[in-house]
């Protein structure tokens, strides 16, 4: 019910966003996003040089997002389902891996980081050209990003973040959809949700602070360190539309659908932080003071959202449960990912605690509340915590970290604006999100189907859709 | 000959098994069960929710007896799988038409 | 009753120092601790510049630490425990990552590294002032450390260490320790052991090698490269202590306590093994030439640990076990972490045959011989590993590796006086460790109780302490 | 049968080439292998200097090809087999990061890299001399790389995939071999099999690209980025061999033999994906722009492997199964292994398929055709994809990513004549492996026998060999 | 008393659980089993080979009764663990001679 | 009715079952157990120290049978399960008052 409302609405402030835009669309091109931080003034002629420093935290980083994908987002969910589907959580998960990095080497990239229209990117990096080294007057020549690191670093960097994404979503419709549906709807989710938020607010879009089209469509744009809009928001509010659109499993309310292997789910949340270093300070893209300080927020707010979690269902229920600290811990981190490298520490303890708070009643109240059955929280932990944390950062990012407003203070505590950019931004994404996947599943429900058979369902995904069991102890 | 079968606590299997053999009692074979009854469960939590585990494990211990052990088999049994608290377990006696091992072919109760 | 006297010893001793140590504070404070080897020149005014390359390097380090804990050191204790208790192990490890981050940030740092004091650290630091970025003169500052990395890449790095050290205290008290009891002992050990040691051997205080502190109060102070006094005698002997006062589980002795999962224990072992070059090479601060001896010699140990251990069983016992090849790698790594980065390859191999064999004899013989439940061998491996590598760091530390006498030998093999300094750093921690540990224990055995009821101990800590399963398979 | 006709053509073939090396020793010293591309000049007298930036990566790489072997390779093959040898996989993997380290340390990595002999390497970093830090002329002084990262930094990369590479070889007879004599086999491998091809490949033998050594005796040499044929090809091949000569698992062909957790097998296939970037970026030996495009062709070809395999499995078997995408990831990072420091984003994916549709019908079709016991298919994976890898690599290795050829072409694709010395570089190889295994195992046959007995197959390794379960969930 | 051994789906444990202490019967035992019968398991996938797994889950319910309320429980098992597709299970009965309450010593009816 | 329950070696399941089917017994319940008898278990190691584990994993077959196949039966599992070695297992043999087929609500010997 309330789901259908919500989503009406979204269509329509869409309608209303897509029409601006067309006028919009008159205005002159807006010139490139602001180049982060710490360039590297470099001769005009040959663009930045290599930073060897960078290029190695930045290699690294990206061995670390792929990590949260899998093992660490495959363990962690894996876990909670129950022992008849955990492979095809882990399977969605993995081939996930392999789908979008595909689709982003083809295209992917190019529409999200190509050139600096307001809505979308365009063609210069299809099929990697441009990105990779060439072969120019006698030696091969190396594209390279303005923090000193290739563009390829750049690419992949990114393109990990295009994986963890949709992987987020699988949450929500565990135990119960088809494989092949799911795989055609992550195409064209990534394709339609992921990269116009991308390049939105990365890639010099309407989003993008402080740039010429921010000020134009997005009132000055946001800042969105390492992905709280484009990757929680988007995936987390998909996850719910998701939720709606495919149903309850079946049995869900009226028997427990305990987690399998809660030793999976903690594991699984122990990498996913120790990755998210490279989710987080690894958005610096660079090796600098700003790694450094979106890493300590990055830790600080996982320590106090597991602590915050876990100390609630001691009050409430007089037990603190793993799985209520590596909640917390995920939900900390996500809701610290769009601050990350704005913020002091200390915020960050606020953030991380503000992250337990919502999640908690979230999964709890809020669902219980609405009955729609995410299976895993996927909207609960990241739609909620991403938007705690994107409207936060309008409050305690700070000049002392970052000066990206000519000296003038940025979050509402420091006394500046920044706010009402964050609240545009997750208004917006809200929409795209919600309205697109709505419209993608509508299509797919009426020409795939978006569900197993029920007999295949009560038998399990893993020998239906996989001719695999988990386990063979016998 | 009888068979016997015992449903007890799981941390009790050590006691019964060593009492049995001590009482001369050389052969058992032992399943991992759940028991459902007047002992009732426990609640889990799951993301803060709670919900009830009814069923309880426990391990069902059987063996096969000559008649006149078969009392000697029960007390023991019931002696040491005792706590007092609800849970404890059951003790089935049914009868056996024959025994046969597979090793030697032997049958009836000196295959036991 | 042999615990009970150790620690009557510990406590007179521990009364002694404390005298001196008042007579001492009359002297003016001592200048603060020599700079690591490599710091970098630069302006006096604006203190060190940025390396990017340590930077990566110790970023890429503080994650590999975290790793340590969690999954590391909780899938290797959390399979060498029986089912029932499986999420009690491995809620204390991630339960601990989360409570020791945030004191870490609140007093954990500023008591271990703030100023020279010869006791313990200063207020300096508390809430993260002078670690973080401020807004200063019209400009974002980053106070850095002497190496060229951020002091907040410094604070988050040794608040690794901060966490796994209580992480290994939990081996002794595994599958009857009441959780609520543990989280309080381990924010006083935290505050009131680790601190003061840490200060003692990092922070420029009475142990810091070559400090005027030193040179007052600890015979010229020891060598400790990565924590083999700070984190493994002080985590081990402490481990010994919560062992002897919480006592035996039930059934210890009469029934066999397998390990339920020895591949975790197995795949623990390694992500250990892996985690632990960030740990030890991580400790060069730097990555420089002495990092990259320090892994090797940590890589080296860690092997010969392996082969020793397993190669003692297949003598002794005729075959060579899983978890004795783990162990034995596990014990090589402590006993190489204080000498890492003081050594060359072949000396490594020596530390690493030296730690197998006494950690063998310690959790076999040892342990039977005075009966004490060490549950999971946390004072065998860590206590008996961190003080044999202590005592030949003393032995093996060489001007080769590192010049820190000014061009005089530092280890007895090349004719050198380091030993005494290491013997007295490693009394001196066996000393603080056993005494504060025992009074806290006794003192929350008082109020809280360490112990779980023999019911819930019977049924298993899941279920009772935190109303979860670890498996639900059927 | 096929299997001795192939050794038997193996032996002569090997023969022959030893004869006409005899004649070659006559020769000259060839003079060293090229430098890598991006050596940094640097006054004659000191060597290169330390570039952090390099040297960070480089210990990041090497942590992350030892996690390959545990836990990736270990959880990967370990959930392959029944649960009654997991922990007998486990083991091996597990022991060979001892074992190989400390061979490794001793003479191996002076066999590989010592000197530029033609045919194998020489004493001069025995036991580490001249690879470890020394006190010269009164100051600490350590041995350089080229490339800026000290000797030891080197050595310990190297000396990680000196471990992986026989790991890979235990999938072949996995759930049979004696632990005590796999272990005298890999003894020998290490040093007659692998010493001997890495010295030819890197270490400016007989087939190191563009070296006297290579004119002489190799046809130029071939291209082989992280080890196409010192690490796949070699494993691979001598993997067959020891199937061969072992023979099936009791019950091969007439039980089913499932892998008993697929969960675990996911988990190591994703560690290996991880942790491959260590290992073929890393072997750029600088965190430069050829790491940054090796990193890409890696990620790019082990998502392309996993969709081919996992569709080849829709399409002819009308479900795609977790164990199909896994291995099709696997299949493509060995395919790209060889390729990767020298091909761009595009053709990386062609290998990823290729690699994908060579190795799926390898292990199915192949292998039932010729009815041996490759237990993981470890010949099926890394012997089949590692020769597709290294004439692909001929076949696409351009100027563009790496100059190596004074301006001229390399791979057929864009002109280039380097497709006949990879040829040549793979039969040698296949040759050496298979030979060499071939005697040490008819050695060790006659001597400690290669296979436990009936009843302990039976029963199981884990037990038997080692004295420990798995898992004990009662 | 009877002792009823019933053969059921998976799914159909909690469902029959529910209706039997609907009609009053308090205790059970549930074990895990492997079923083999008609029904004809499923093939599985390794690596690109199919091989069939002829052994189909299933639970074992074992419930002691009274002989009066023998063919309550038939009918009540019947009725909840039917769905008319091959492999819904077997349900078989047989003679208890006794039966012991563990906790009390009681024996006989009383003791179930 | 009777009903056979033999207590075998895991690795001689699939021997037994095929042998069964190819003599035309179509059904049959697996379970997982531990054995206590003459076969005295294994040692394993701890951290050095060794420890005996005195159940050894078996797998029971339980087949109800006509009473006019239940000679064959107890052969066919005789032949196919002995290796002659301690620890081959045993045959259980008990009478059964009734079957029930859940699917189709026959009773009896056709329930079989
Ligand atoms: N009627 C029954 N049939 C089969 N098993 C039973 C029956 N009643 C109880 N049990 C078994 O005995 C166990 C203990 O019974 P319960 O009623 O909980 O406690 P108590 O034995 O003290 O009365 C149960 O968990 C169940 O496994
Ligand atoms: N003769 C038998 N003895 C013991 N268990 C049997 C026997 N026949 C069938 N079963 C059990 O009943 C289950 C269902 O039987 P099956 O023949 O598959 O379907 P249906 O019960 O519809 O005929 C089997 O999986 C098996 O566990
Ligand atoms: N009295 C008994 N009651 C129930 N099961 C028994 C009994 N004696 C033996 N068994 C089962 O038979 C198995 C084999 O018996 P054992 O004495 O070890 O060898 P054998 O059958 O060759 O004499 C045991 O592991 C146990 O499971």
């Amino acid at each position: 019910m309330s789901g259908k409302r919500l989503l009406a609405a979204a269509v329509c402030a869409w309608a209303i966003l897509g029409l601006t835009s067309h006028a919009a669309r008159a205005q002159d091109e807006p010139k490139p996003a602001a180049a982060p931080a710490d360039v590297e003034a470099a001769p005009a002629d040959e663009g930045p040089k290599l930073d060897r420093g960078n290029n190695a935290w930045m290699l690294t980083s990206s061995a670390l997002v792929l990590m949260m994908t899998a093992p660490g987002l495959a363990m962690f969910y894996g876990g909670l389902v129950r022992k008849k589907n955990v492979l095809g959580v882990i399977m969605q998960c993995f081939f996930l891996m392999g789908l979008m990095t595909v689709i982003w080497g083809l295209w992917g990239y190019s529409l999200s980081f190509g050139g600096t229209k307001p809505w979308i990117g365009n063609a210069d990096y299809l099929f990697m050209n441009g990105v990779q080294s060439e072969w120019k007057d006698g030696a091969p020549y190396v594209p390279m990003y303005p923090t000193g690191i290739p563009m390829l670093t750049h690419m992949v960097f990114q393109g990990m973040f295009f994986i963890i994404t949709p992987a987020l979503i699988v949450g929500a419709f565990a135990e119960r959809m088809k494989f092949s549906t799911m795989v055609v709807f992550m195409i064209l989710w990534g394709t339609f949700v992921y990269c116009p938020i991308a390049h939105w607010v990365w890639g010099g879009g309407i989003l993008a602070y402080g740039t010429e089209n921010a000020k134009e469509y997005g009132m000055g744009g946001a800042l969105d360190f390492a992905g709280g809009t484009v990757v929680h928001i988007s995936s987390g509010v998909s996850a719910l539309v998701c939720a709606l659109l495919i149903g309850k499993r079946l049995g869900y309310g009226t028997e427990p659908m305990p987690p399998h292997n809660l030793t999976y789910t903690a594991v699984g949340a122990a990498l996913l932080w120790v990755g998210w270093f490279g989710f987080n300070a690894g958005s610096a893209l660079a090796a600098d003071g700003v790694a450094a300080s979106a890493f300590v927020a990055t830790h600080f707010s996982a320590a106090a959202g597991a602590l915050t979690w876990a100390g609630l269902e001691w009050v409430i229920r007089r037990k603190p449960t793993v799985l209520g600290a590596a909640s917390g811990a995920v939900a900390g981190l996500v809701c610290i990912t769009p601050a990350s490298g704005y913020v002091t520490p200390m915020p960050a303890l606020i953030l991380g605690v503000a992250a337990g708070v919502f999640c908690y009643f979230a999964c709890t109240s809020l669902k219980s509340a609405f009955g729609y059955d995410d299976s895993l929280d996927a909207f609960g932990v990241h739609g909620i915590g991403g938007t705690v944390g994107a409207l936060l950062t309008g409050v305690f990012a700070t000049r002392a970290v970052q000066d990206l407003n000519g000296g003038d203070p940025l979050g509402l505590y420091e006394g500046g604006t920044l706010l009402k950019g964050q609240i545009v931004a997750t208004i917006a994404t809200w929409i795209l999100a919600a309205a697109v996947t709505f419209v993608i599943l509508k299509v797919l429900d009426l020409t795939m189907g978006l569900r197993v058979a029920t007999q295949d369902e009560l038998q399990g995904l893993d020998l239906t859709q996989h001719g695999e069991e988990g386990y063979i102890f016998m | 000959m009888k068979k016997v079968e015992a449903i007890v606590r799981i941390f009790k299997l050590e006691d019964v098994k060593n009492a049995l053999s001590a009482k001369g009692i050389h052969g058992m074979t032992i399943t991992d069960v759940k028991g459902f009854g007047r002992q009732k469960g426990h609640t889990e939590m799951y993301r803060g929710t709670e919900y009830k585990v009814e069923f309880v494990p426990k391990v069902k211990i059987e063996v096969a007896v000559p008649d006149e052990s078969l009392q000697l088999v029960l007390d023991t049994i019931m002696r040491t799988a005792q706590t007092g608290q609800i849970g404890d377990g059951k003790i089935f006696v049914s009868d056996l038409n024959n025994t046969i091992r597979i090793r030697t072919g032997e049958t009836g109760e000196q295959a036991i």
